[in-house]
């Protein structure tokens, strides 16, 4: 087990309302093609006992950089992976070993936005048949209407429906993204990366658009991201999670002001911003994170 | 992110540049199909009429390209060969692609053993060419038209098979395929709804390579004799049957040959020109 | 790397197997009962059951299928039910003679595809590249039999440089062999050449495009020794692949061609074989020509090993 | 991903005192080492890089910043004789100790200079390297080339040397898929250092690495250049960045140079609107100044720049930016005139700023 750097505290908040989410000692191996005759296969640990928890209405980040599990995590919350052990509740029913076809309550209230605006929105569908399609697949009326409101919520013009997505820049594209998750009225909205792969003027106005619609639709948020500044900057909560584990988890605020676990500290020592290098850091600095902290 | 040069593709995409080849390739593949649409109405001959005063006659105002040793008339029977040329290629690359299109998905879509199995007989497969395929099929059903059609288009299978189960692949890697799981849809709609017309691309580029092949090999089946048995025209059996005739009237020769190398050479054109016009990296497509 | 050869002819040996079984199974449903078919219609019952017992085939199925196959692993191919002659010579004969015609094919079309192919890839936007480029796309729209027939046309009718057919086997007259080699093996190789050249082109052109060509312009190499030394052997991977297929569509492409030369070849083998019914000879030779197909594409894969260091598994 | 070495934190490898970039002064005595003028890149009839002058004195670290399709990494390569097929430039490119202009020079001249007076790092390192060459011989070759080695065993052990030197150890003998992505990283970096250039260019050298991974990257460009006295231009869409390592800056926007000057002058006091802009909307600190301890933050909206990008070809004449900009006016479509120098000036018609001055 991961030594936790700060627990998640249950006294932190009122215990009134239980968790949408409640992840517990969830593990992932994934088995690596054999490379030898007399060795058995390797085993990679995609995630090694992670546990979380969020409430309803909360903005939770996860903060990780490549290949330490995050997307991997992301998956099994959105039922599209199962875990090698381990529970994940979400709403109150434990989704670990529900077949596909009585999913139909998580496919609803759980949805997705991904990172690449290029590769996700099919190519070959109009704007407003790949908005309607949660709608359509889980048997709603898919009208115009709908389709409508949805373009104007993300601040996308109504004709912006009879287009392809080729026609529209990253950003809009992203903002069609949301657009498909919110379709369904979602209560959870989990977003991977989806402002990594935009530019800095554009990234701006997601982020805005992002944050005002968790706010009007009362959505619960899970953000990931391997930018702990947008985290900090969108999210209540945050666990920092490196080589398939949780390594520390805390308010946004805390843990980019005060973090723990040496990894946290390094993560944090290591983001360039524009006040640490005109108060003159150097990237030698980045390399270094503070002494002092509390071990 | 090759950011710079990004939104340059996509501005350029926007006018499609001249291509050559699609235009070439599909002005020869329509030029051959009217040809054998017209033939169905009118040919100069019958195709089959049997001259014996105007055996071998040269090139002349009668006998445009001449006639061969029974006094047929070429051009009529090089207009209704085109016939049979396109039939077989149709037939075969149909039945090629109606079998690889669902098993490339398939395989693209399933993971381990199932998709395994599919390529291991799919390689296995690649060890029976359609011309060993067509002897075979000659020995125990007899050389005809069907035989030659059905073992062109099985020996065609494993490409369609593995060009559709790459393509597949890309597409069941995209993020849109991952928001459709996440909405519900269940993996035959995915199929339908967003591989198949991701890869729809690549079937036709496909196809129609397939298509300049099945021609070669029809020619060839022909010509050992193991293709569209006599007296249906065919151009590969009129080379066979020019062979005697190479010294005197090579023209026999070069008819039929010229056809068939048109023919092949305008579908290959096409599917360049249709890779070209598609793309074929998926990934590049904006 | 040794797992790897392990699974390779493990994948090998169960391919071998299941198209022994498909060959023999095929043929087996051929109608028509051999023993009459090589006593000819008029023969009597007695006589057909006769020789349908001398030749095993009123055993079961299974039990001629095992007994073909251990002949084969002994190198015993049987006996003609027609002939009445040995089957193994006979396709060691031919097998040599269509080993000549398709190796001499493939190092002609080699020597052809290779430069002309990475030339229109590095001149792709260039006259010299399309040009050649549209040479390459007729030569592949001609088949193997009617290269033949013009190049028989040319060299042996107009100028009478070479004999027009006819084979000699070079133990016997190097230099009628090596005459007549010329003909046919250039007829395959060179419409074998166009065709990959195709390929090479497809190749060289995808590695023209890898992030490390223009890292390797950026340390001073200049376009084509960077060409040479960082992308032809990234090239040659896709290359190998289709070199693979090719020999195996050439061992029994090299049937037509042997028509139009009169080579006595294994394809004109196998073509006599089914039309004088000798099934026993059909499937020797189709088992044989599938056994050189898969053993191919085998050493193609363990080529690839070699080619590419990724594939070796190592650390 | 990230393999042991690429975790271990900094061990000092060129002993210098590295200083703070942003305190630095750009040395405009000497000659620069590298002269750009009205460098124009343009594919077939659609210009994408519009007369861009920028110059790099000897020893100096200029930043050249930009979002996607502002022509940054064209320019790059434009300086290099790098660019794709169809696409052409024009001006001038000359680099100190070379008797002739780079734009227009032959292949033969052209692969003198670069990898040995100039050399660059890509922005992608998974493909950056050759998949059948081992590690120690790609580096080699830089040297084997322009011949700073005479012969092939020498070389590569200094080419072991300069992978020691990006603290690479062990490894020389290992193909490319054996490492991870900072680890190619830093192979291309000791390429590029492989014969001491005048001038190194670094484009996006750190966008597809990990954050503690790009800090040593990041360190590792810095000690390099310092170490050999070299130039460096860094592109880069993090102003971050840029502002950590470099000592100059260049605004790009639409294939033009909108602003420049020192990087604490233009990120303290950016005249140019786009600049203002982008430093704005890519400022999240300023945006959350919630009290830190309490659960929930103050959380205010990021400010943005509306619109999006264009795409090549759909920029404005006049201002390349009036379409997104909130101060535009009639005049911005007349091409706005460089205010101030070659060290500091911008290309506004509405300057920030304006009032003080």
């Amino acid at each position: 087990m991961p030594e936790l750097y700060r627990l998640p505290r249950p006294t932190d908040r009122p215990p009134a309302v239980d968790p949408v989410i409640k992840v517990t000692d969830v593990t992932r191996d994934y088995p690596r093609p054999r490379t030898s005759l007399l060795k058995r296969a390797e085993v990679v640990h995609a995630l090694r006992g992670v546990s979380l928890e969020v409430q309803p209405g909360e903005r939770f980040g996860i903060v990780g950089e490549s290949g330490c599990g995050k997307s991997t995590l992301l998956r099994i919350i959105a039922a599209l992976d199962r875990p090698t052990s381990g529970r994940v509740v979400v709403d109150g029913t434990d989704i670990t070993r529900l077949p596909e076809r009585r999913l139909r309550f998580l496919r609803e209230n759980l949805q997705l936005v991904f990172q690449d605006p290029m590769s996700s929105l099919d190519p070959r569908m109009r704007v407003r048949d790949i908005i309607a399609e949660p709608l359509v697949v889980q048997g709603h009326p898919a009208s115009g209407a709908r389709v409508r409101e949805l373009l104007d919520a993300v601040g996308l013009s109504a004709d912006a429906g009879d287009r392809y997505p080729h026609q529209f820049s990253g950003g809009q594209r992203q903002r069609i993204s949301i657009a498909r998750a919110l379709a369904p009225n979602p209560k959870i909205l989990v977003a991977d990366e989806p402002v990594s792969a935009l530019d800095v003027s554009v990234r701006a106005q997601v982020l805005n658009l992002i944050s005002d619609l968790v706010d009007e639709l009362d959505l619960t948020l899970v953000f990931v991201s391997h930018d702990l500044s947008v985290v900090k900057h969108v999210c209540d909560r945050v666990a920092v999670m490196h080589a398939g584990e949780i390594v520390e988890t805390g308010t946004t605020g805390e843990v980019y002001a005060a973090p723990r676990h040496p990894y946290t500290r390094r993560l944090v020592a290591a983001i360039p911003t524009i006040p640490k290098a005109l108060a003159g850091a150097t990237p030698e600095d980045l390399l270094t994170p503070p002494k002092g902290a509390p071990r | 992110m090759s950011a710079d040069l990004g939104p340059v593709g996509h501005a350029v995409g926007g006018r499609r540049r001249w291509n050559p080849s699609l235009l070439v390739g599909g002005f020869i593949v329509a030029l051959i199909a009217v040809v054998a649409l017209v033939s169905f109405v009118w040919t100069p001959y019958d195709a089959t009429l049997v001259d014996p005063a105007g055996r071998l006659a040269s090139p002349s105002w009668t006998h445009w390209l001449g006639t061969d040793k029974f006094g047929r008339d070429i051009l009529s029977q090089l207009m209704v060969g085109s016939r049979t040329t396109l039939f077989v290629g149709l037939v075969a690359v149909g039945v090629a692609a109606v079998i690889g299109v669902p098993l490339g998905i398939f395989a693209a879509m399933t993971r381990r053993w199932s998709s395994e199995l599919v390529m291991r007989a799919n390689d296995l497969l690649l060890a029976f060419p359609a011309l060993l395929l067509a002897i075979m099929f000659g020995a125990v059903f007899g050389a005809s038209t069907t035989t030659a059609m059905v073992a062109i288009g099985i020996a065609t299978i494993p490409s369609f098979v593995r060009v559709i189960r790459s393509g597949g692949m890309q597409v069941m890697r995209t993020e849109y395929v991952l928001a459709a799981r996440a909405a519900g849809r269940r993996p035959f709609p995915i199929a339908i709804r967003h591989v198949l017309p991701n890869v729809v691309s690549l079937i036709t580029v496909q196809a129609s390579v397939s298509f300049a092949i099945a021609v070669l090999a029809e020619a060839a089946l022909s010509f050992l004799g193991y293709g569209t048995p006599p007296p249906t025209p065919s151009w590969g059996r009129m080379l066979q049957e020019s062979q005697e005739f190479l010294f005197s009237a090579p023209r026999l020769a070069v008819f039929p040959g010229l056809a068939i190398a048109v023919a092949v050479l305008g579908f290959n054109l096409l599917g360049d020109g249709l890779r070209d016009h598609f793309d074929p990296k998926l990934e590049d497509r904006r | 790397m040794i797992l790897r050869l392990v699974e390779r002819t493990a994948v090998l040996l169960v391919s071998l197997a299941v198209s022994s079984v498909l060959v023999f199974g095929f043929l087996a449903v051929l109608p028509g009962d051999p023993a009459r078919v090589a006593l000819g219609v008029n023969a009597s019952d007695e006589a057909v059951a006769e020789l349908r017992r001398q030749f095993g085939l009123d055993r079961a199925l299974t039990t001629q299928y095992v007994d073909w196959l251990t002949g084969l692993l002994h190198g015993d191919f049987g006996t003609s039910y027609i002939s009445k002659a040995e089957i193994g010579p006979q396709i060691t004969d031919r097998f040599q003679v269509t080993l000549w015609l398709v190796v001499t094919g493939m190092v002609i079309a080699l020597l052809v595809a290779a430069p002309a192919g990475t030339v229109m890839a590095a001149r792709h936007r260039k006259l010299s590249g399309l040009a050649l480029s549209a040479f390459s796309q007729v030569g592949v729209a001609v088949p193997a039999f009617l290269a033949g027939i013009l190049l028989i046309m040319l060299f042996a009718v107009k100028l009478g440089w070479l004999p027009a057919n006819g084979w000699t086997p070079p133990a016997e007259d190097p230099g009628m062999f090596l005459r007549q080699l010329i003909l046919p093996a250039l007829s395959l190789g060179l419409v074998q050449g166009a065709v990959l050249t195709r390929y090479v082109r497809s190749a060289v052109l995808d590695v023209l495009r890898e992030d490390y060509l223009r890292t390797a312009r950026a340390k001073g190499l200049r376009p084509f020794p960077a060409l040479w030394r960082h992308g032809l052997r990234n090239a040659a991977v896709p290359v190998v692949t289709v070199l693979g297929l090719q020999l195996a569509t050439l061992l029994i492409g090299a049937v037509v061609v042997e028509r139009v030369f009169v080579i006595p070849g294994l394809g004109s083998l196998l073509l006599d074989g089914v039309s004088n019914r000798d099934l026993l000879l059909v499937q020797d030779v189709v088992m044989v020509l599938v056994v050189a197909v898969l053993v191919v594409n085998f050493l193609v894969d363990l080529l690839y090993v070699a080619l590419d260091p990724r594939l070796r598994v190592s650390r | 991903m990230s393999s042991q070495a690429d975790r271990q934190t900094s061990v000092p490898v060129d002993a210098v005192d590295v200083v703070s970039p942003a305190d630095a002064e750009a040395s405009e005595a000497a000659p620069a080492v590298l002269t750009v003028r009205g460098l124009t890149i343009s594919v077939r009839d659609l210009e994408l890089v519009s007369d861009v002058d920028l110059s790099v004195g000897p020893g100096e670290r200029v930043g050249l910043i930009g979002e996607s399709g502002s022509g940054k990494s064209l320019t790059a390569l434009g300086i290099l004789g790098l660019l794709p097929e169809d696409v052409t430039a024009a001006g001038s490119v000359r680099l100190s100790g070379i008797d002739h202009d780079l734009i227009g020079a032959g292949e033969r001249r052209l692969s003198r200079v670069r990898g040995n007076h100039l050399a660059m790092v890509f922005q992608e390192p998974m493909t950056a390297l050759n998949p059948t060459m081992r590690i120690a011989d790609q580096v080699a070759e830089a040297m084997l080339v322009h011949r700073t080695q005479s012969n092939r065993r020498t070389a590569r052990a200094a080419a072991v040397e300069l992978l020691d030197r990006v603290q690479l150890t062990g490894i020389a003998r290992a193909y490319p898929h054996q490492l991870s992505g900072g680890q190619r990283q830093r192979v291309v970096l000791a390429i590029a250092l492989a014969n001491d250039p005048a001038l190194l260019i670094c484009d996006e050298p750190t966008t597809a690495l990990d954050v503690t991974v790009q800090a040593m990257v990041l360190d590792l460009i810095l000690r390099g250049v310092t170490a050999r006295d070299s130039a460096l231009l860094f592109i880069t869409h993090d102003l971050a960045v840029v502002a950590t390592i470099c000592q100059r800056v260049l605004v790009m926007y639409g294939g033009r140079v909108v602003e420049s000057g020192p990087v604490r002058e233009v990120f303290t006091n950016p005249r140019h609107r786009y600049t203002e802009g982008l430093l704005a909307a890519s400022d999240l600190e300023a945006a959350d100044s919630g009290p830190v301890g309490t659960s929930e933050p103050v959380r205010r909206r990021l400010p943005t720049i509306q619109g999006t990008v264009p795409a090549a070809g759909h920029f404005p004449d006049g201002c390349v930016f009036r379409t997104r900009c909130p101060h535009a006016t009639e005049v911005c479509a007349e091409r706005p005139p460089w205010t101030g120098d070659q060290t500091r000036g911008f290309a506004c018609h509405h300057p920030a700023g304006a009032d003080d001055v």
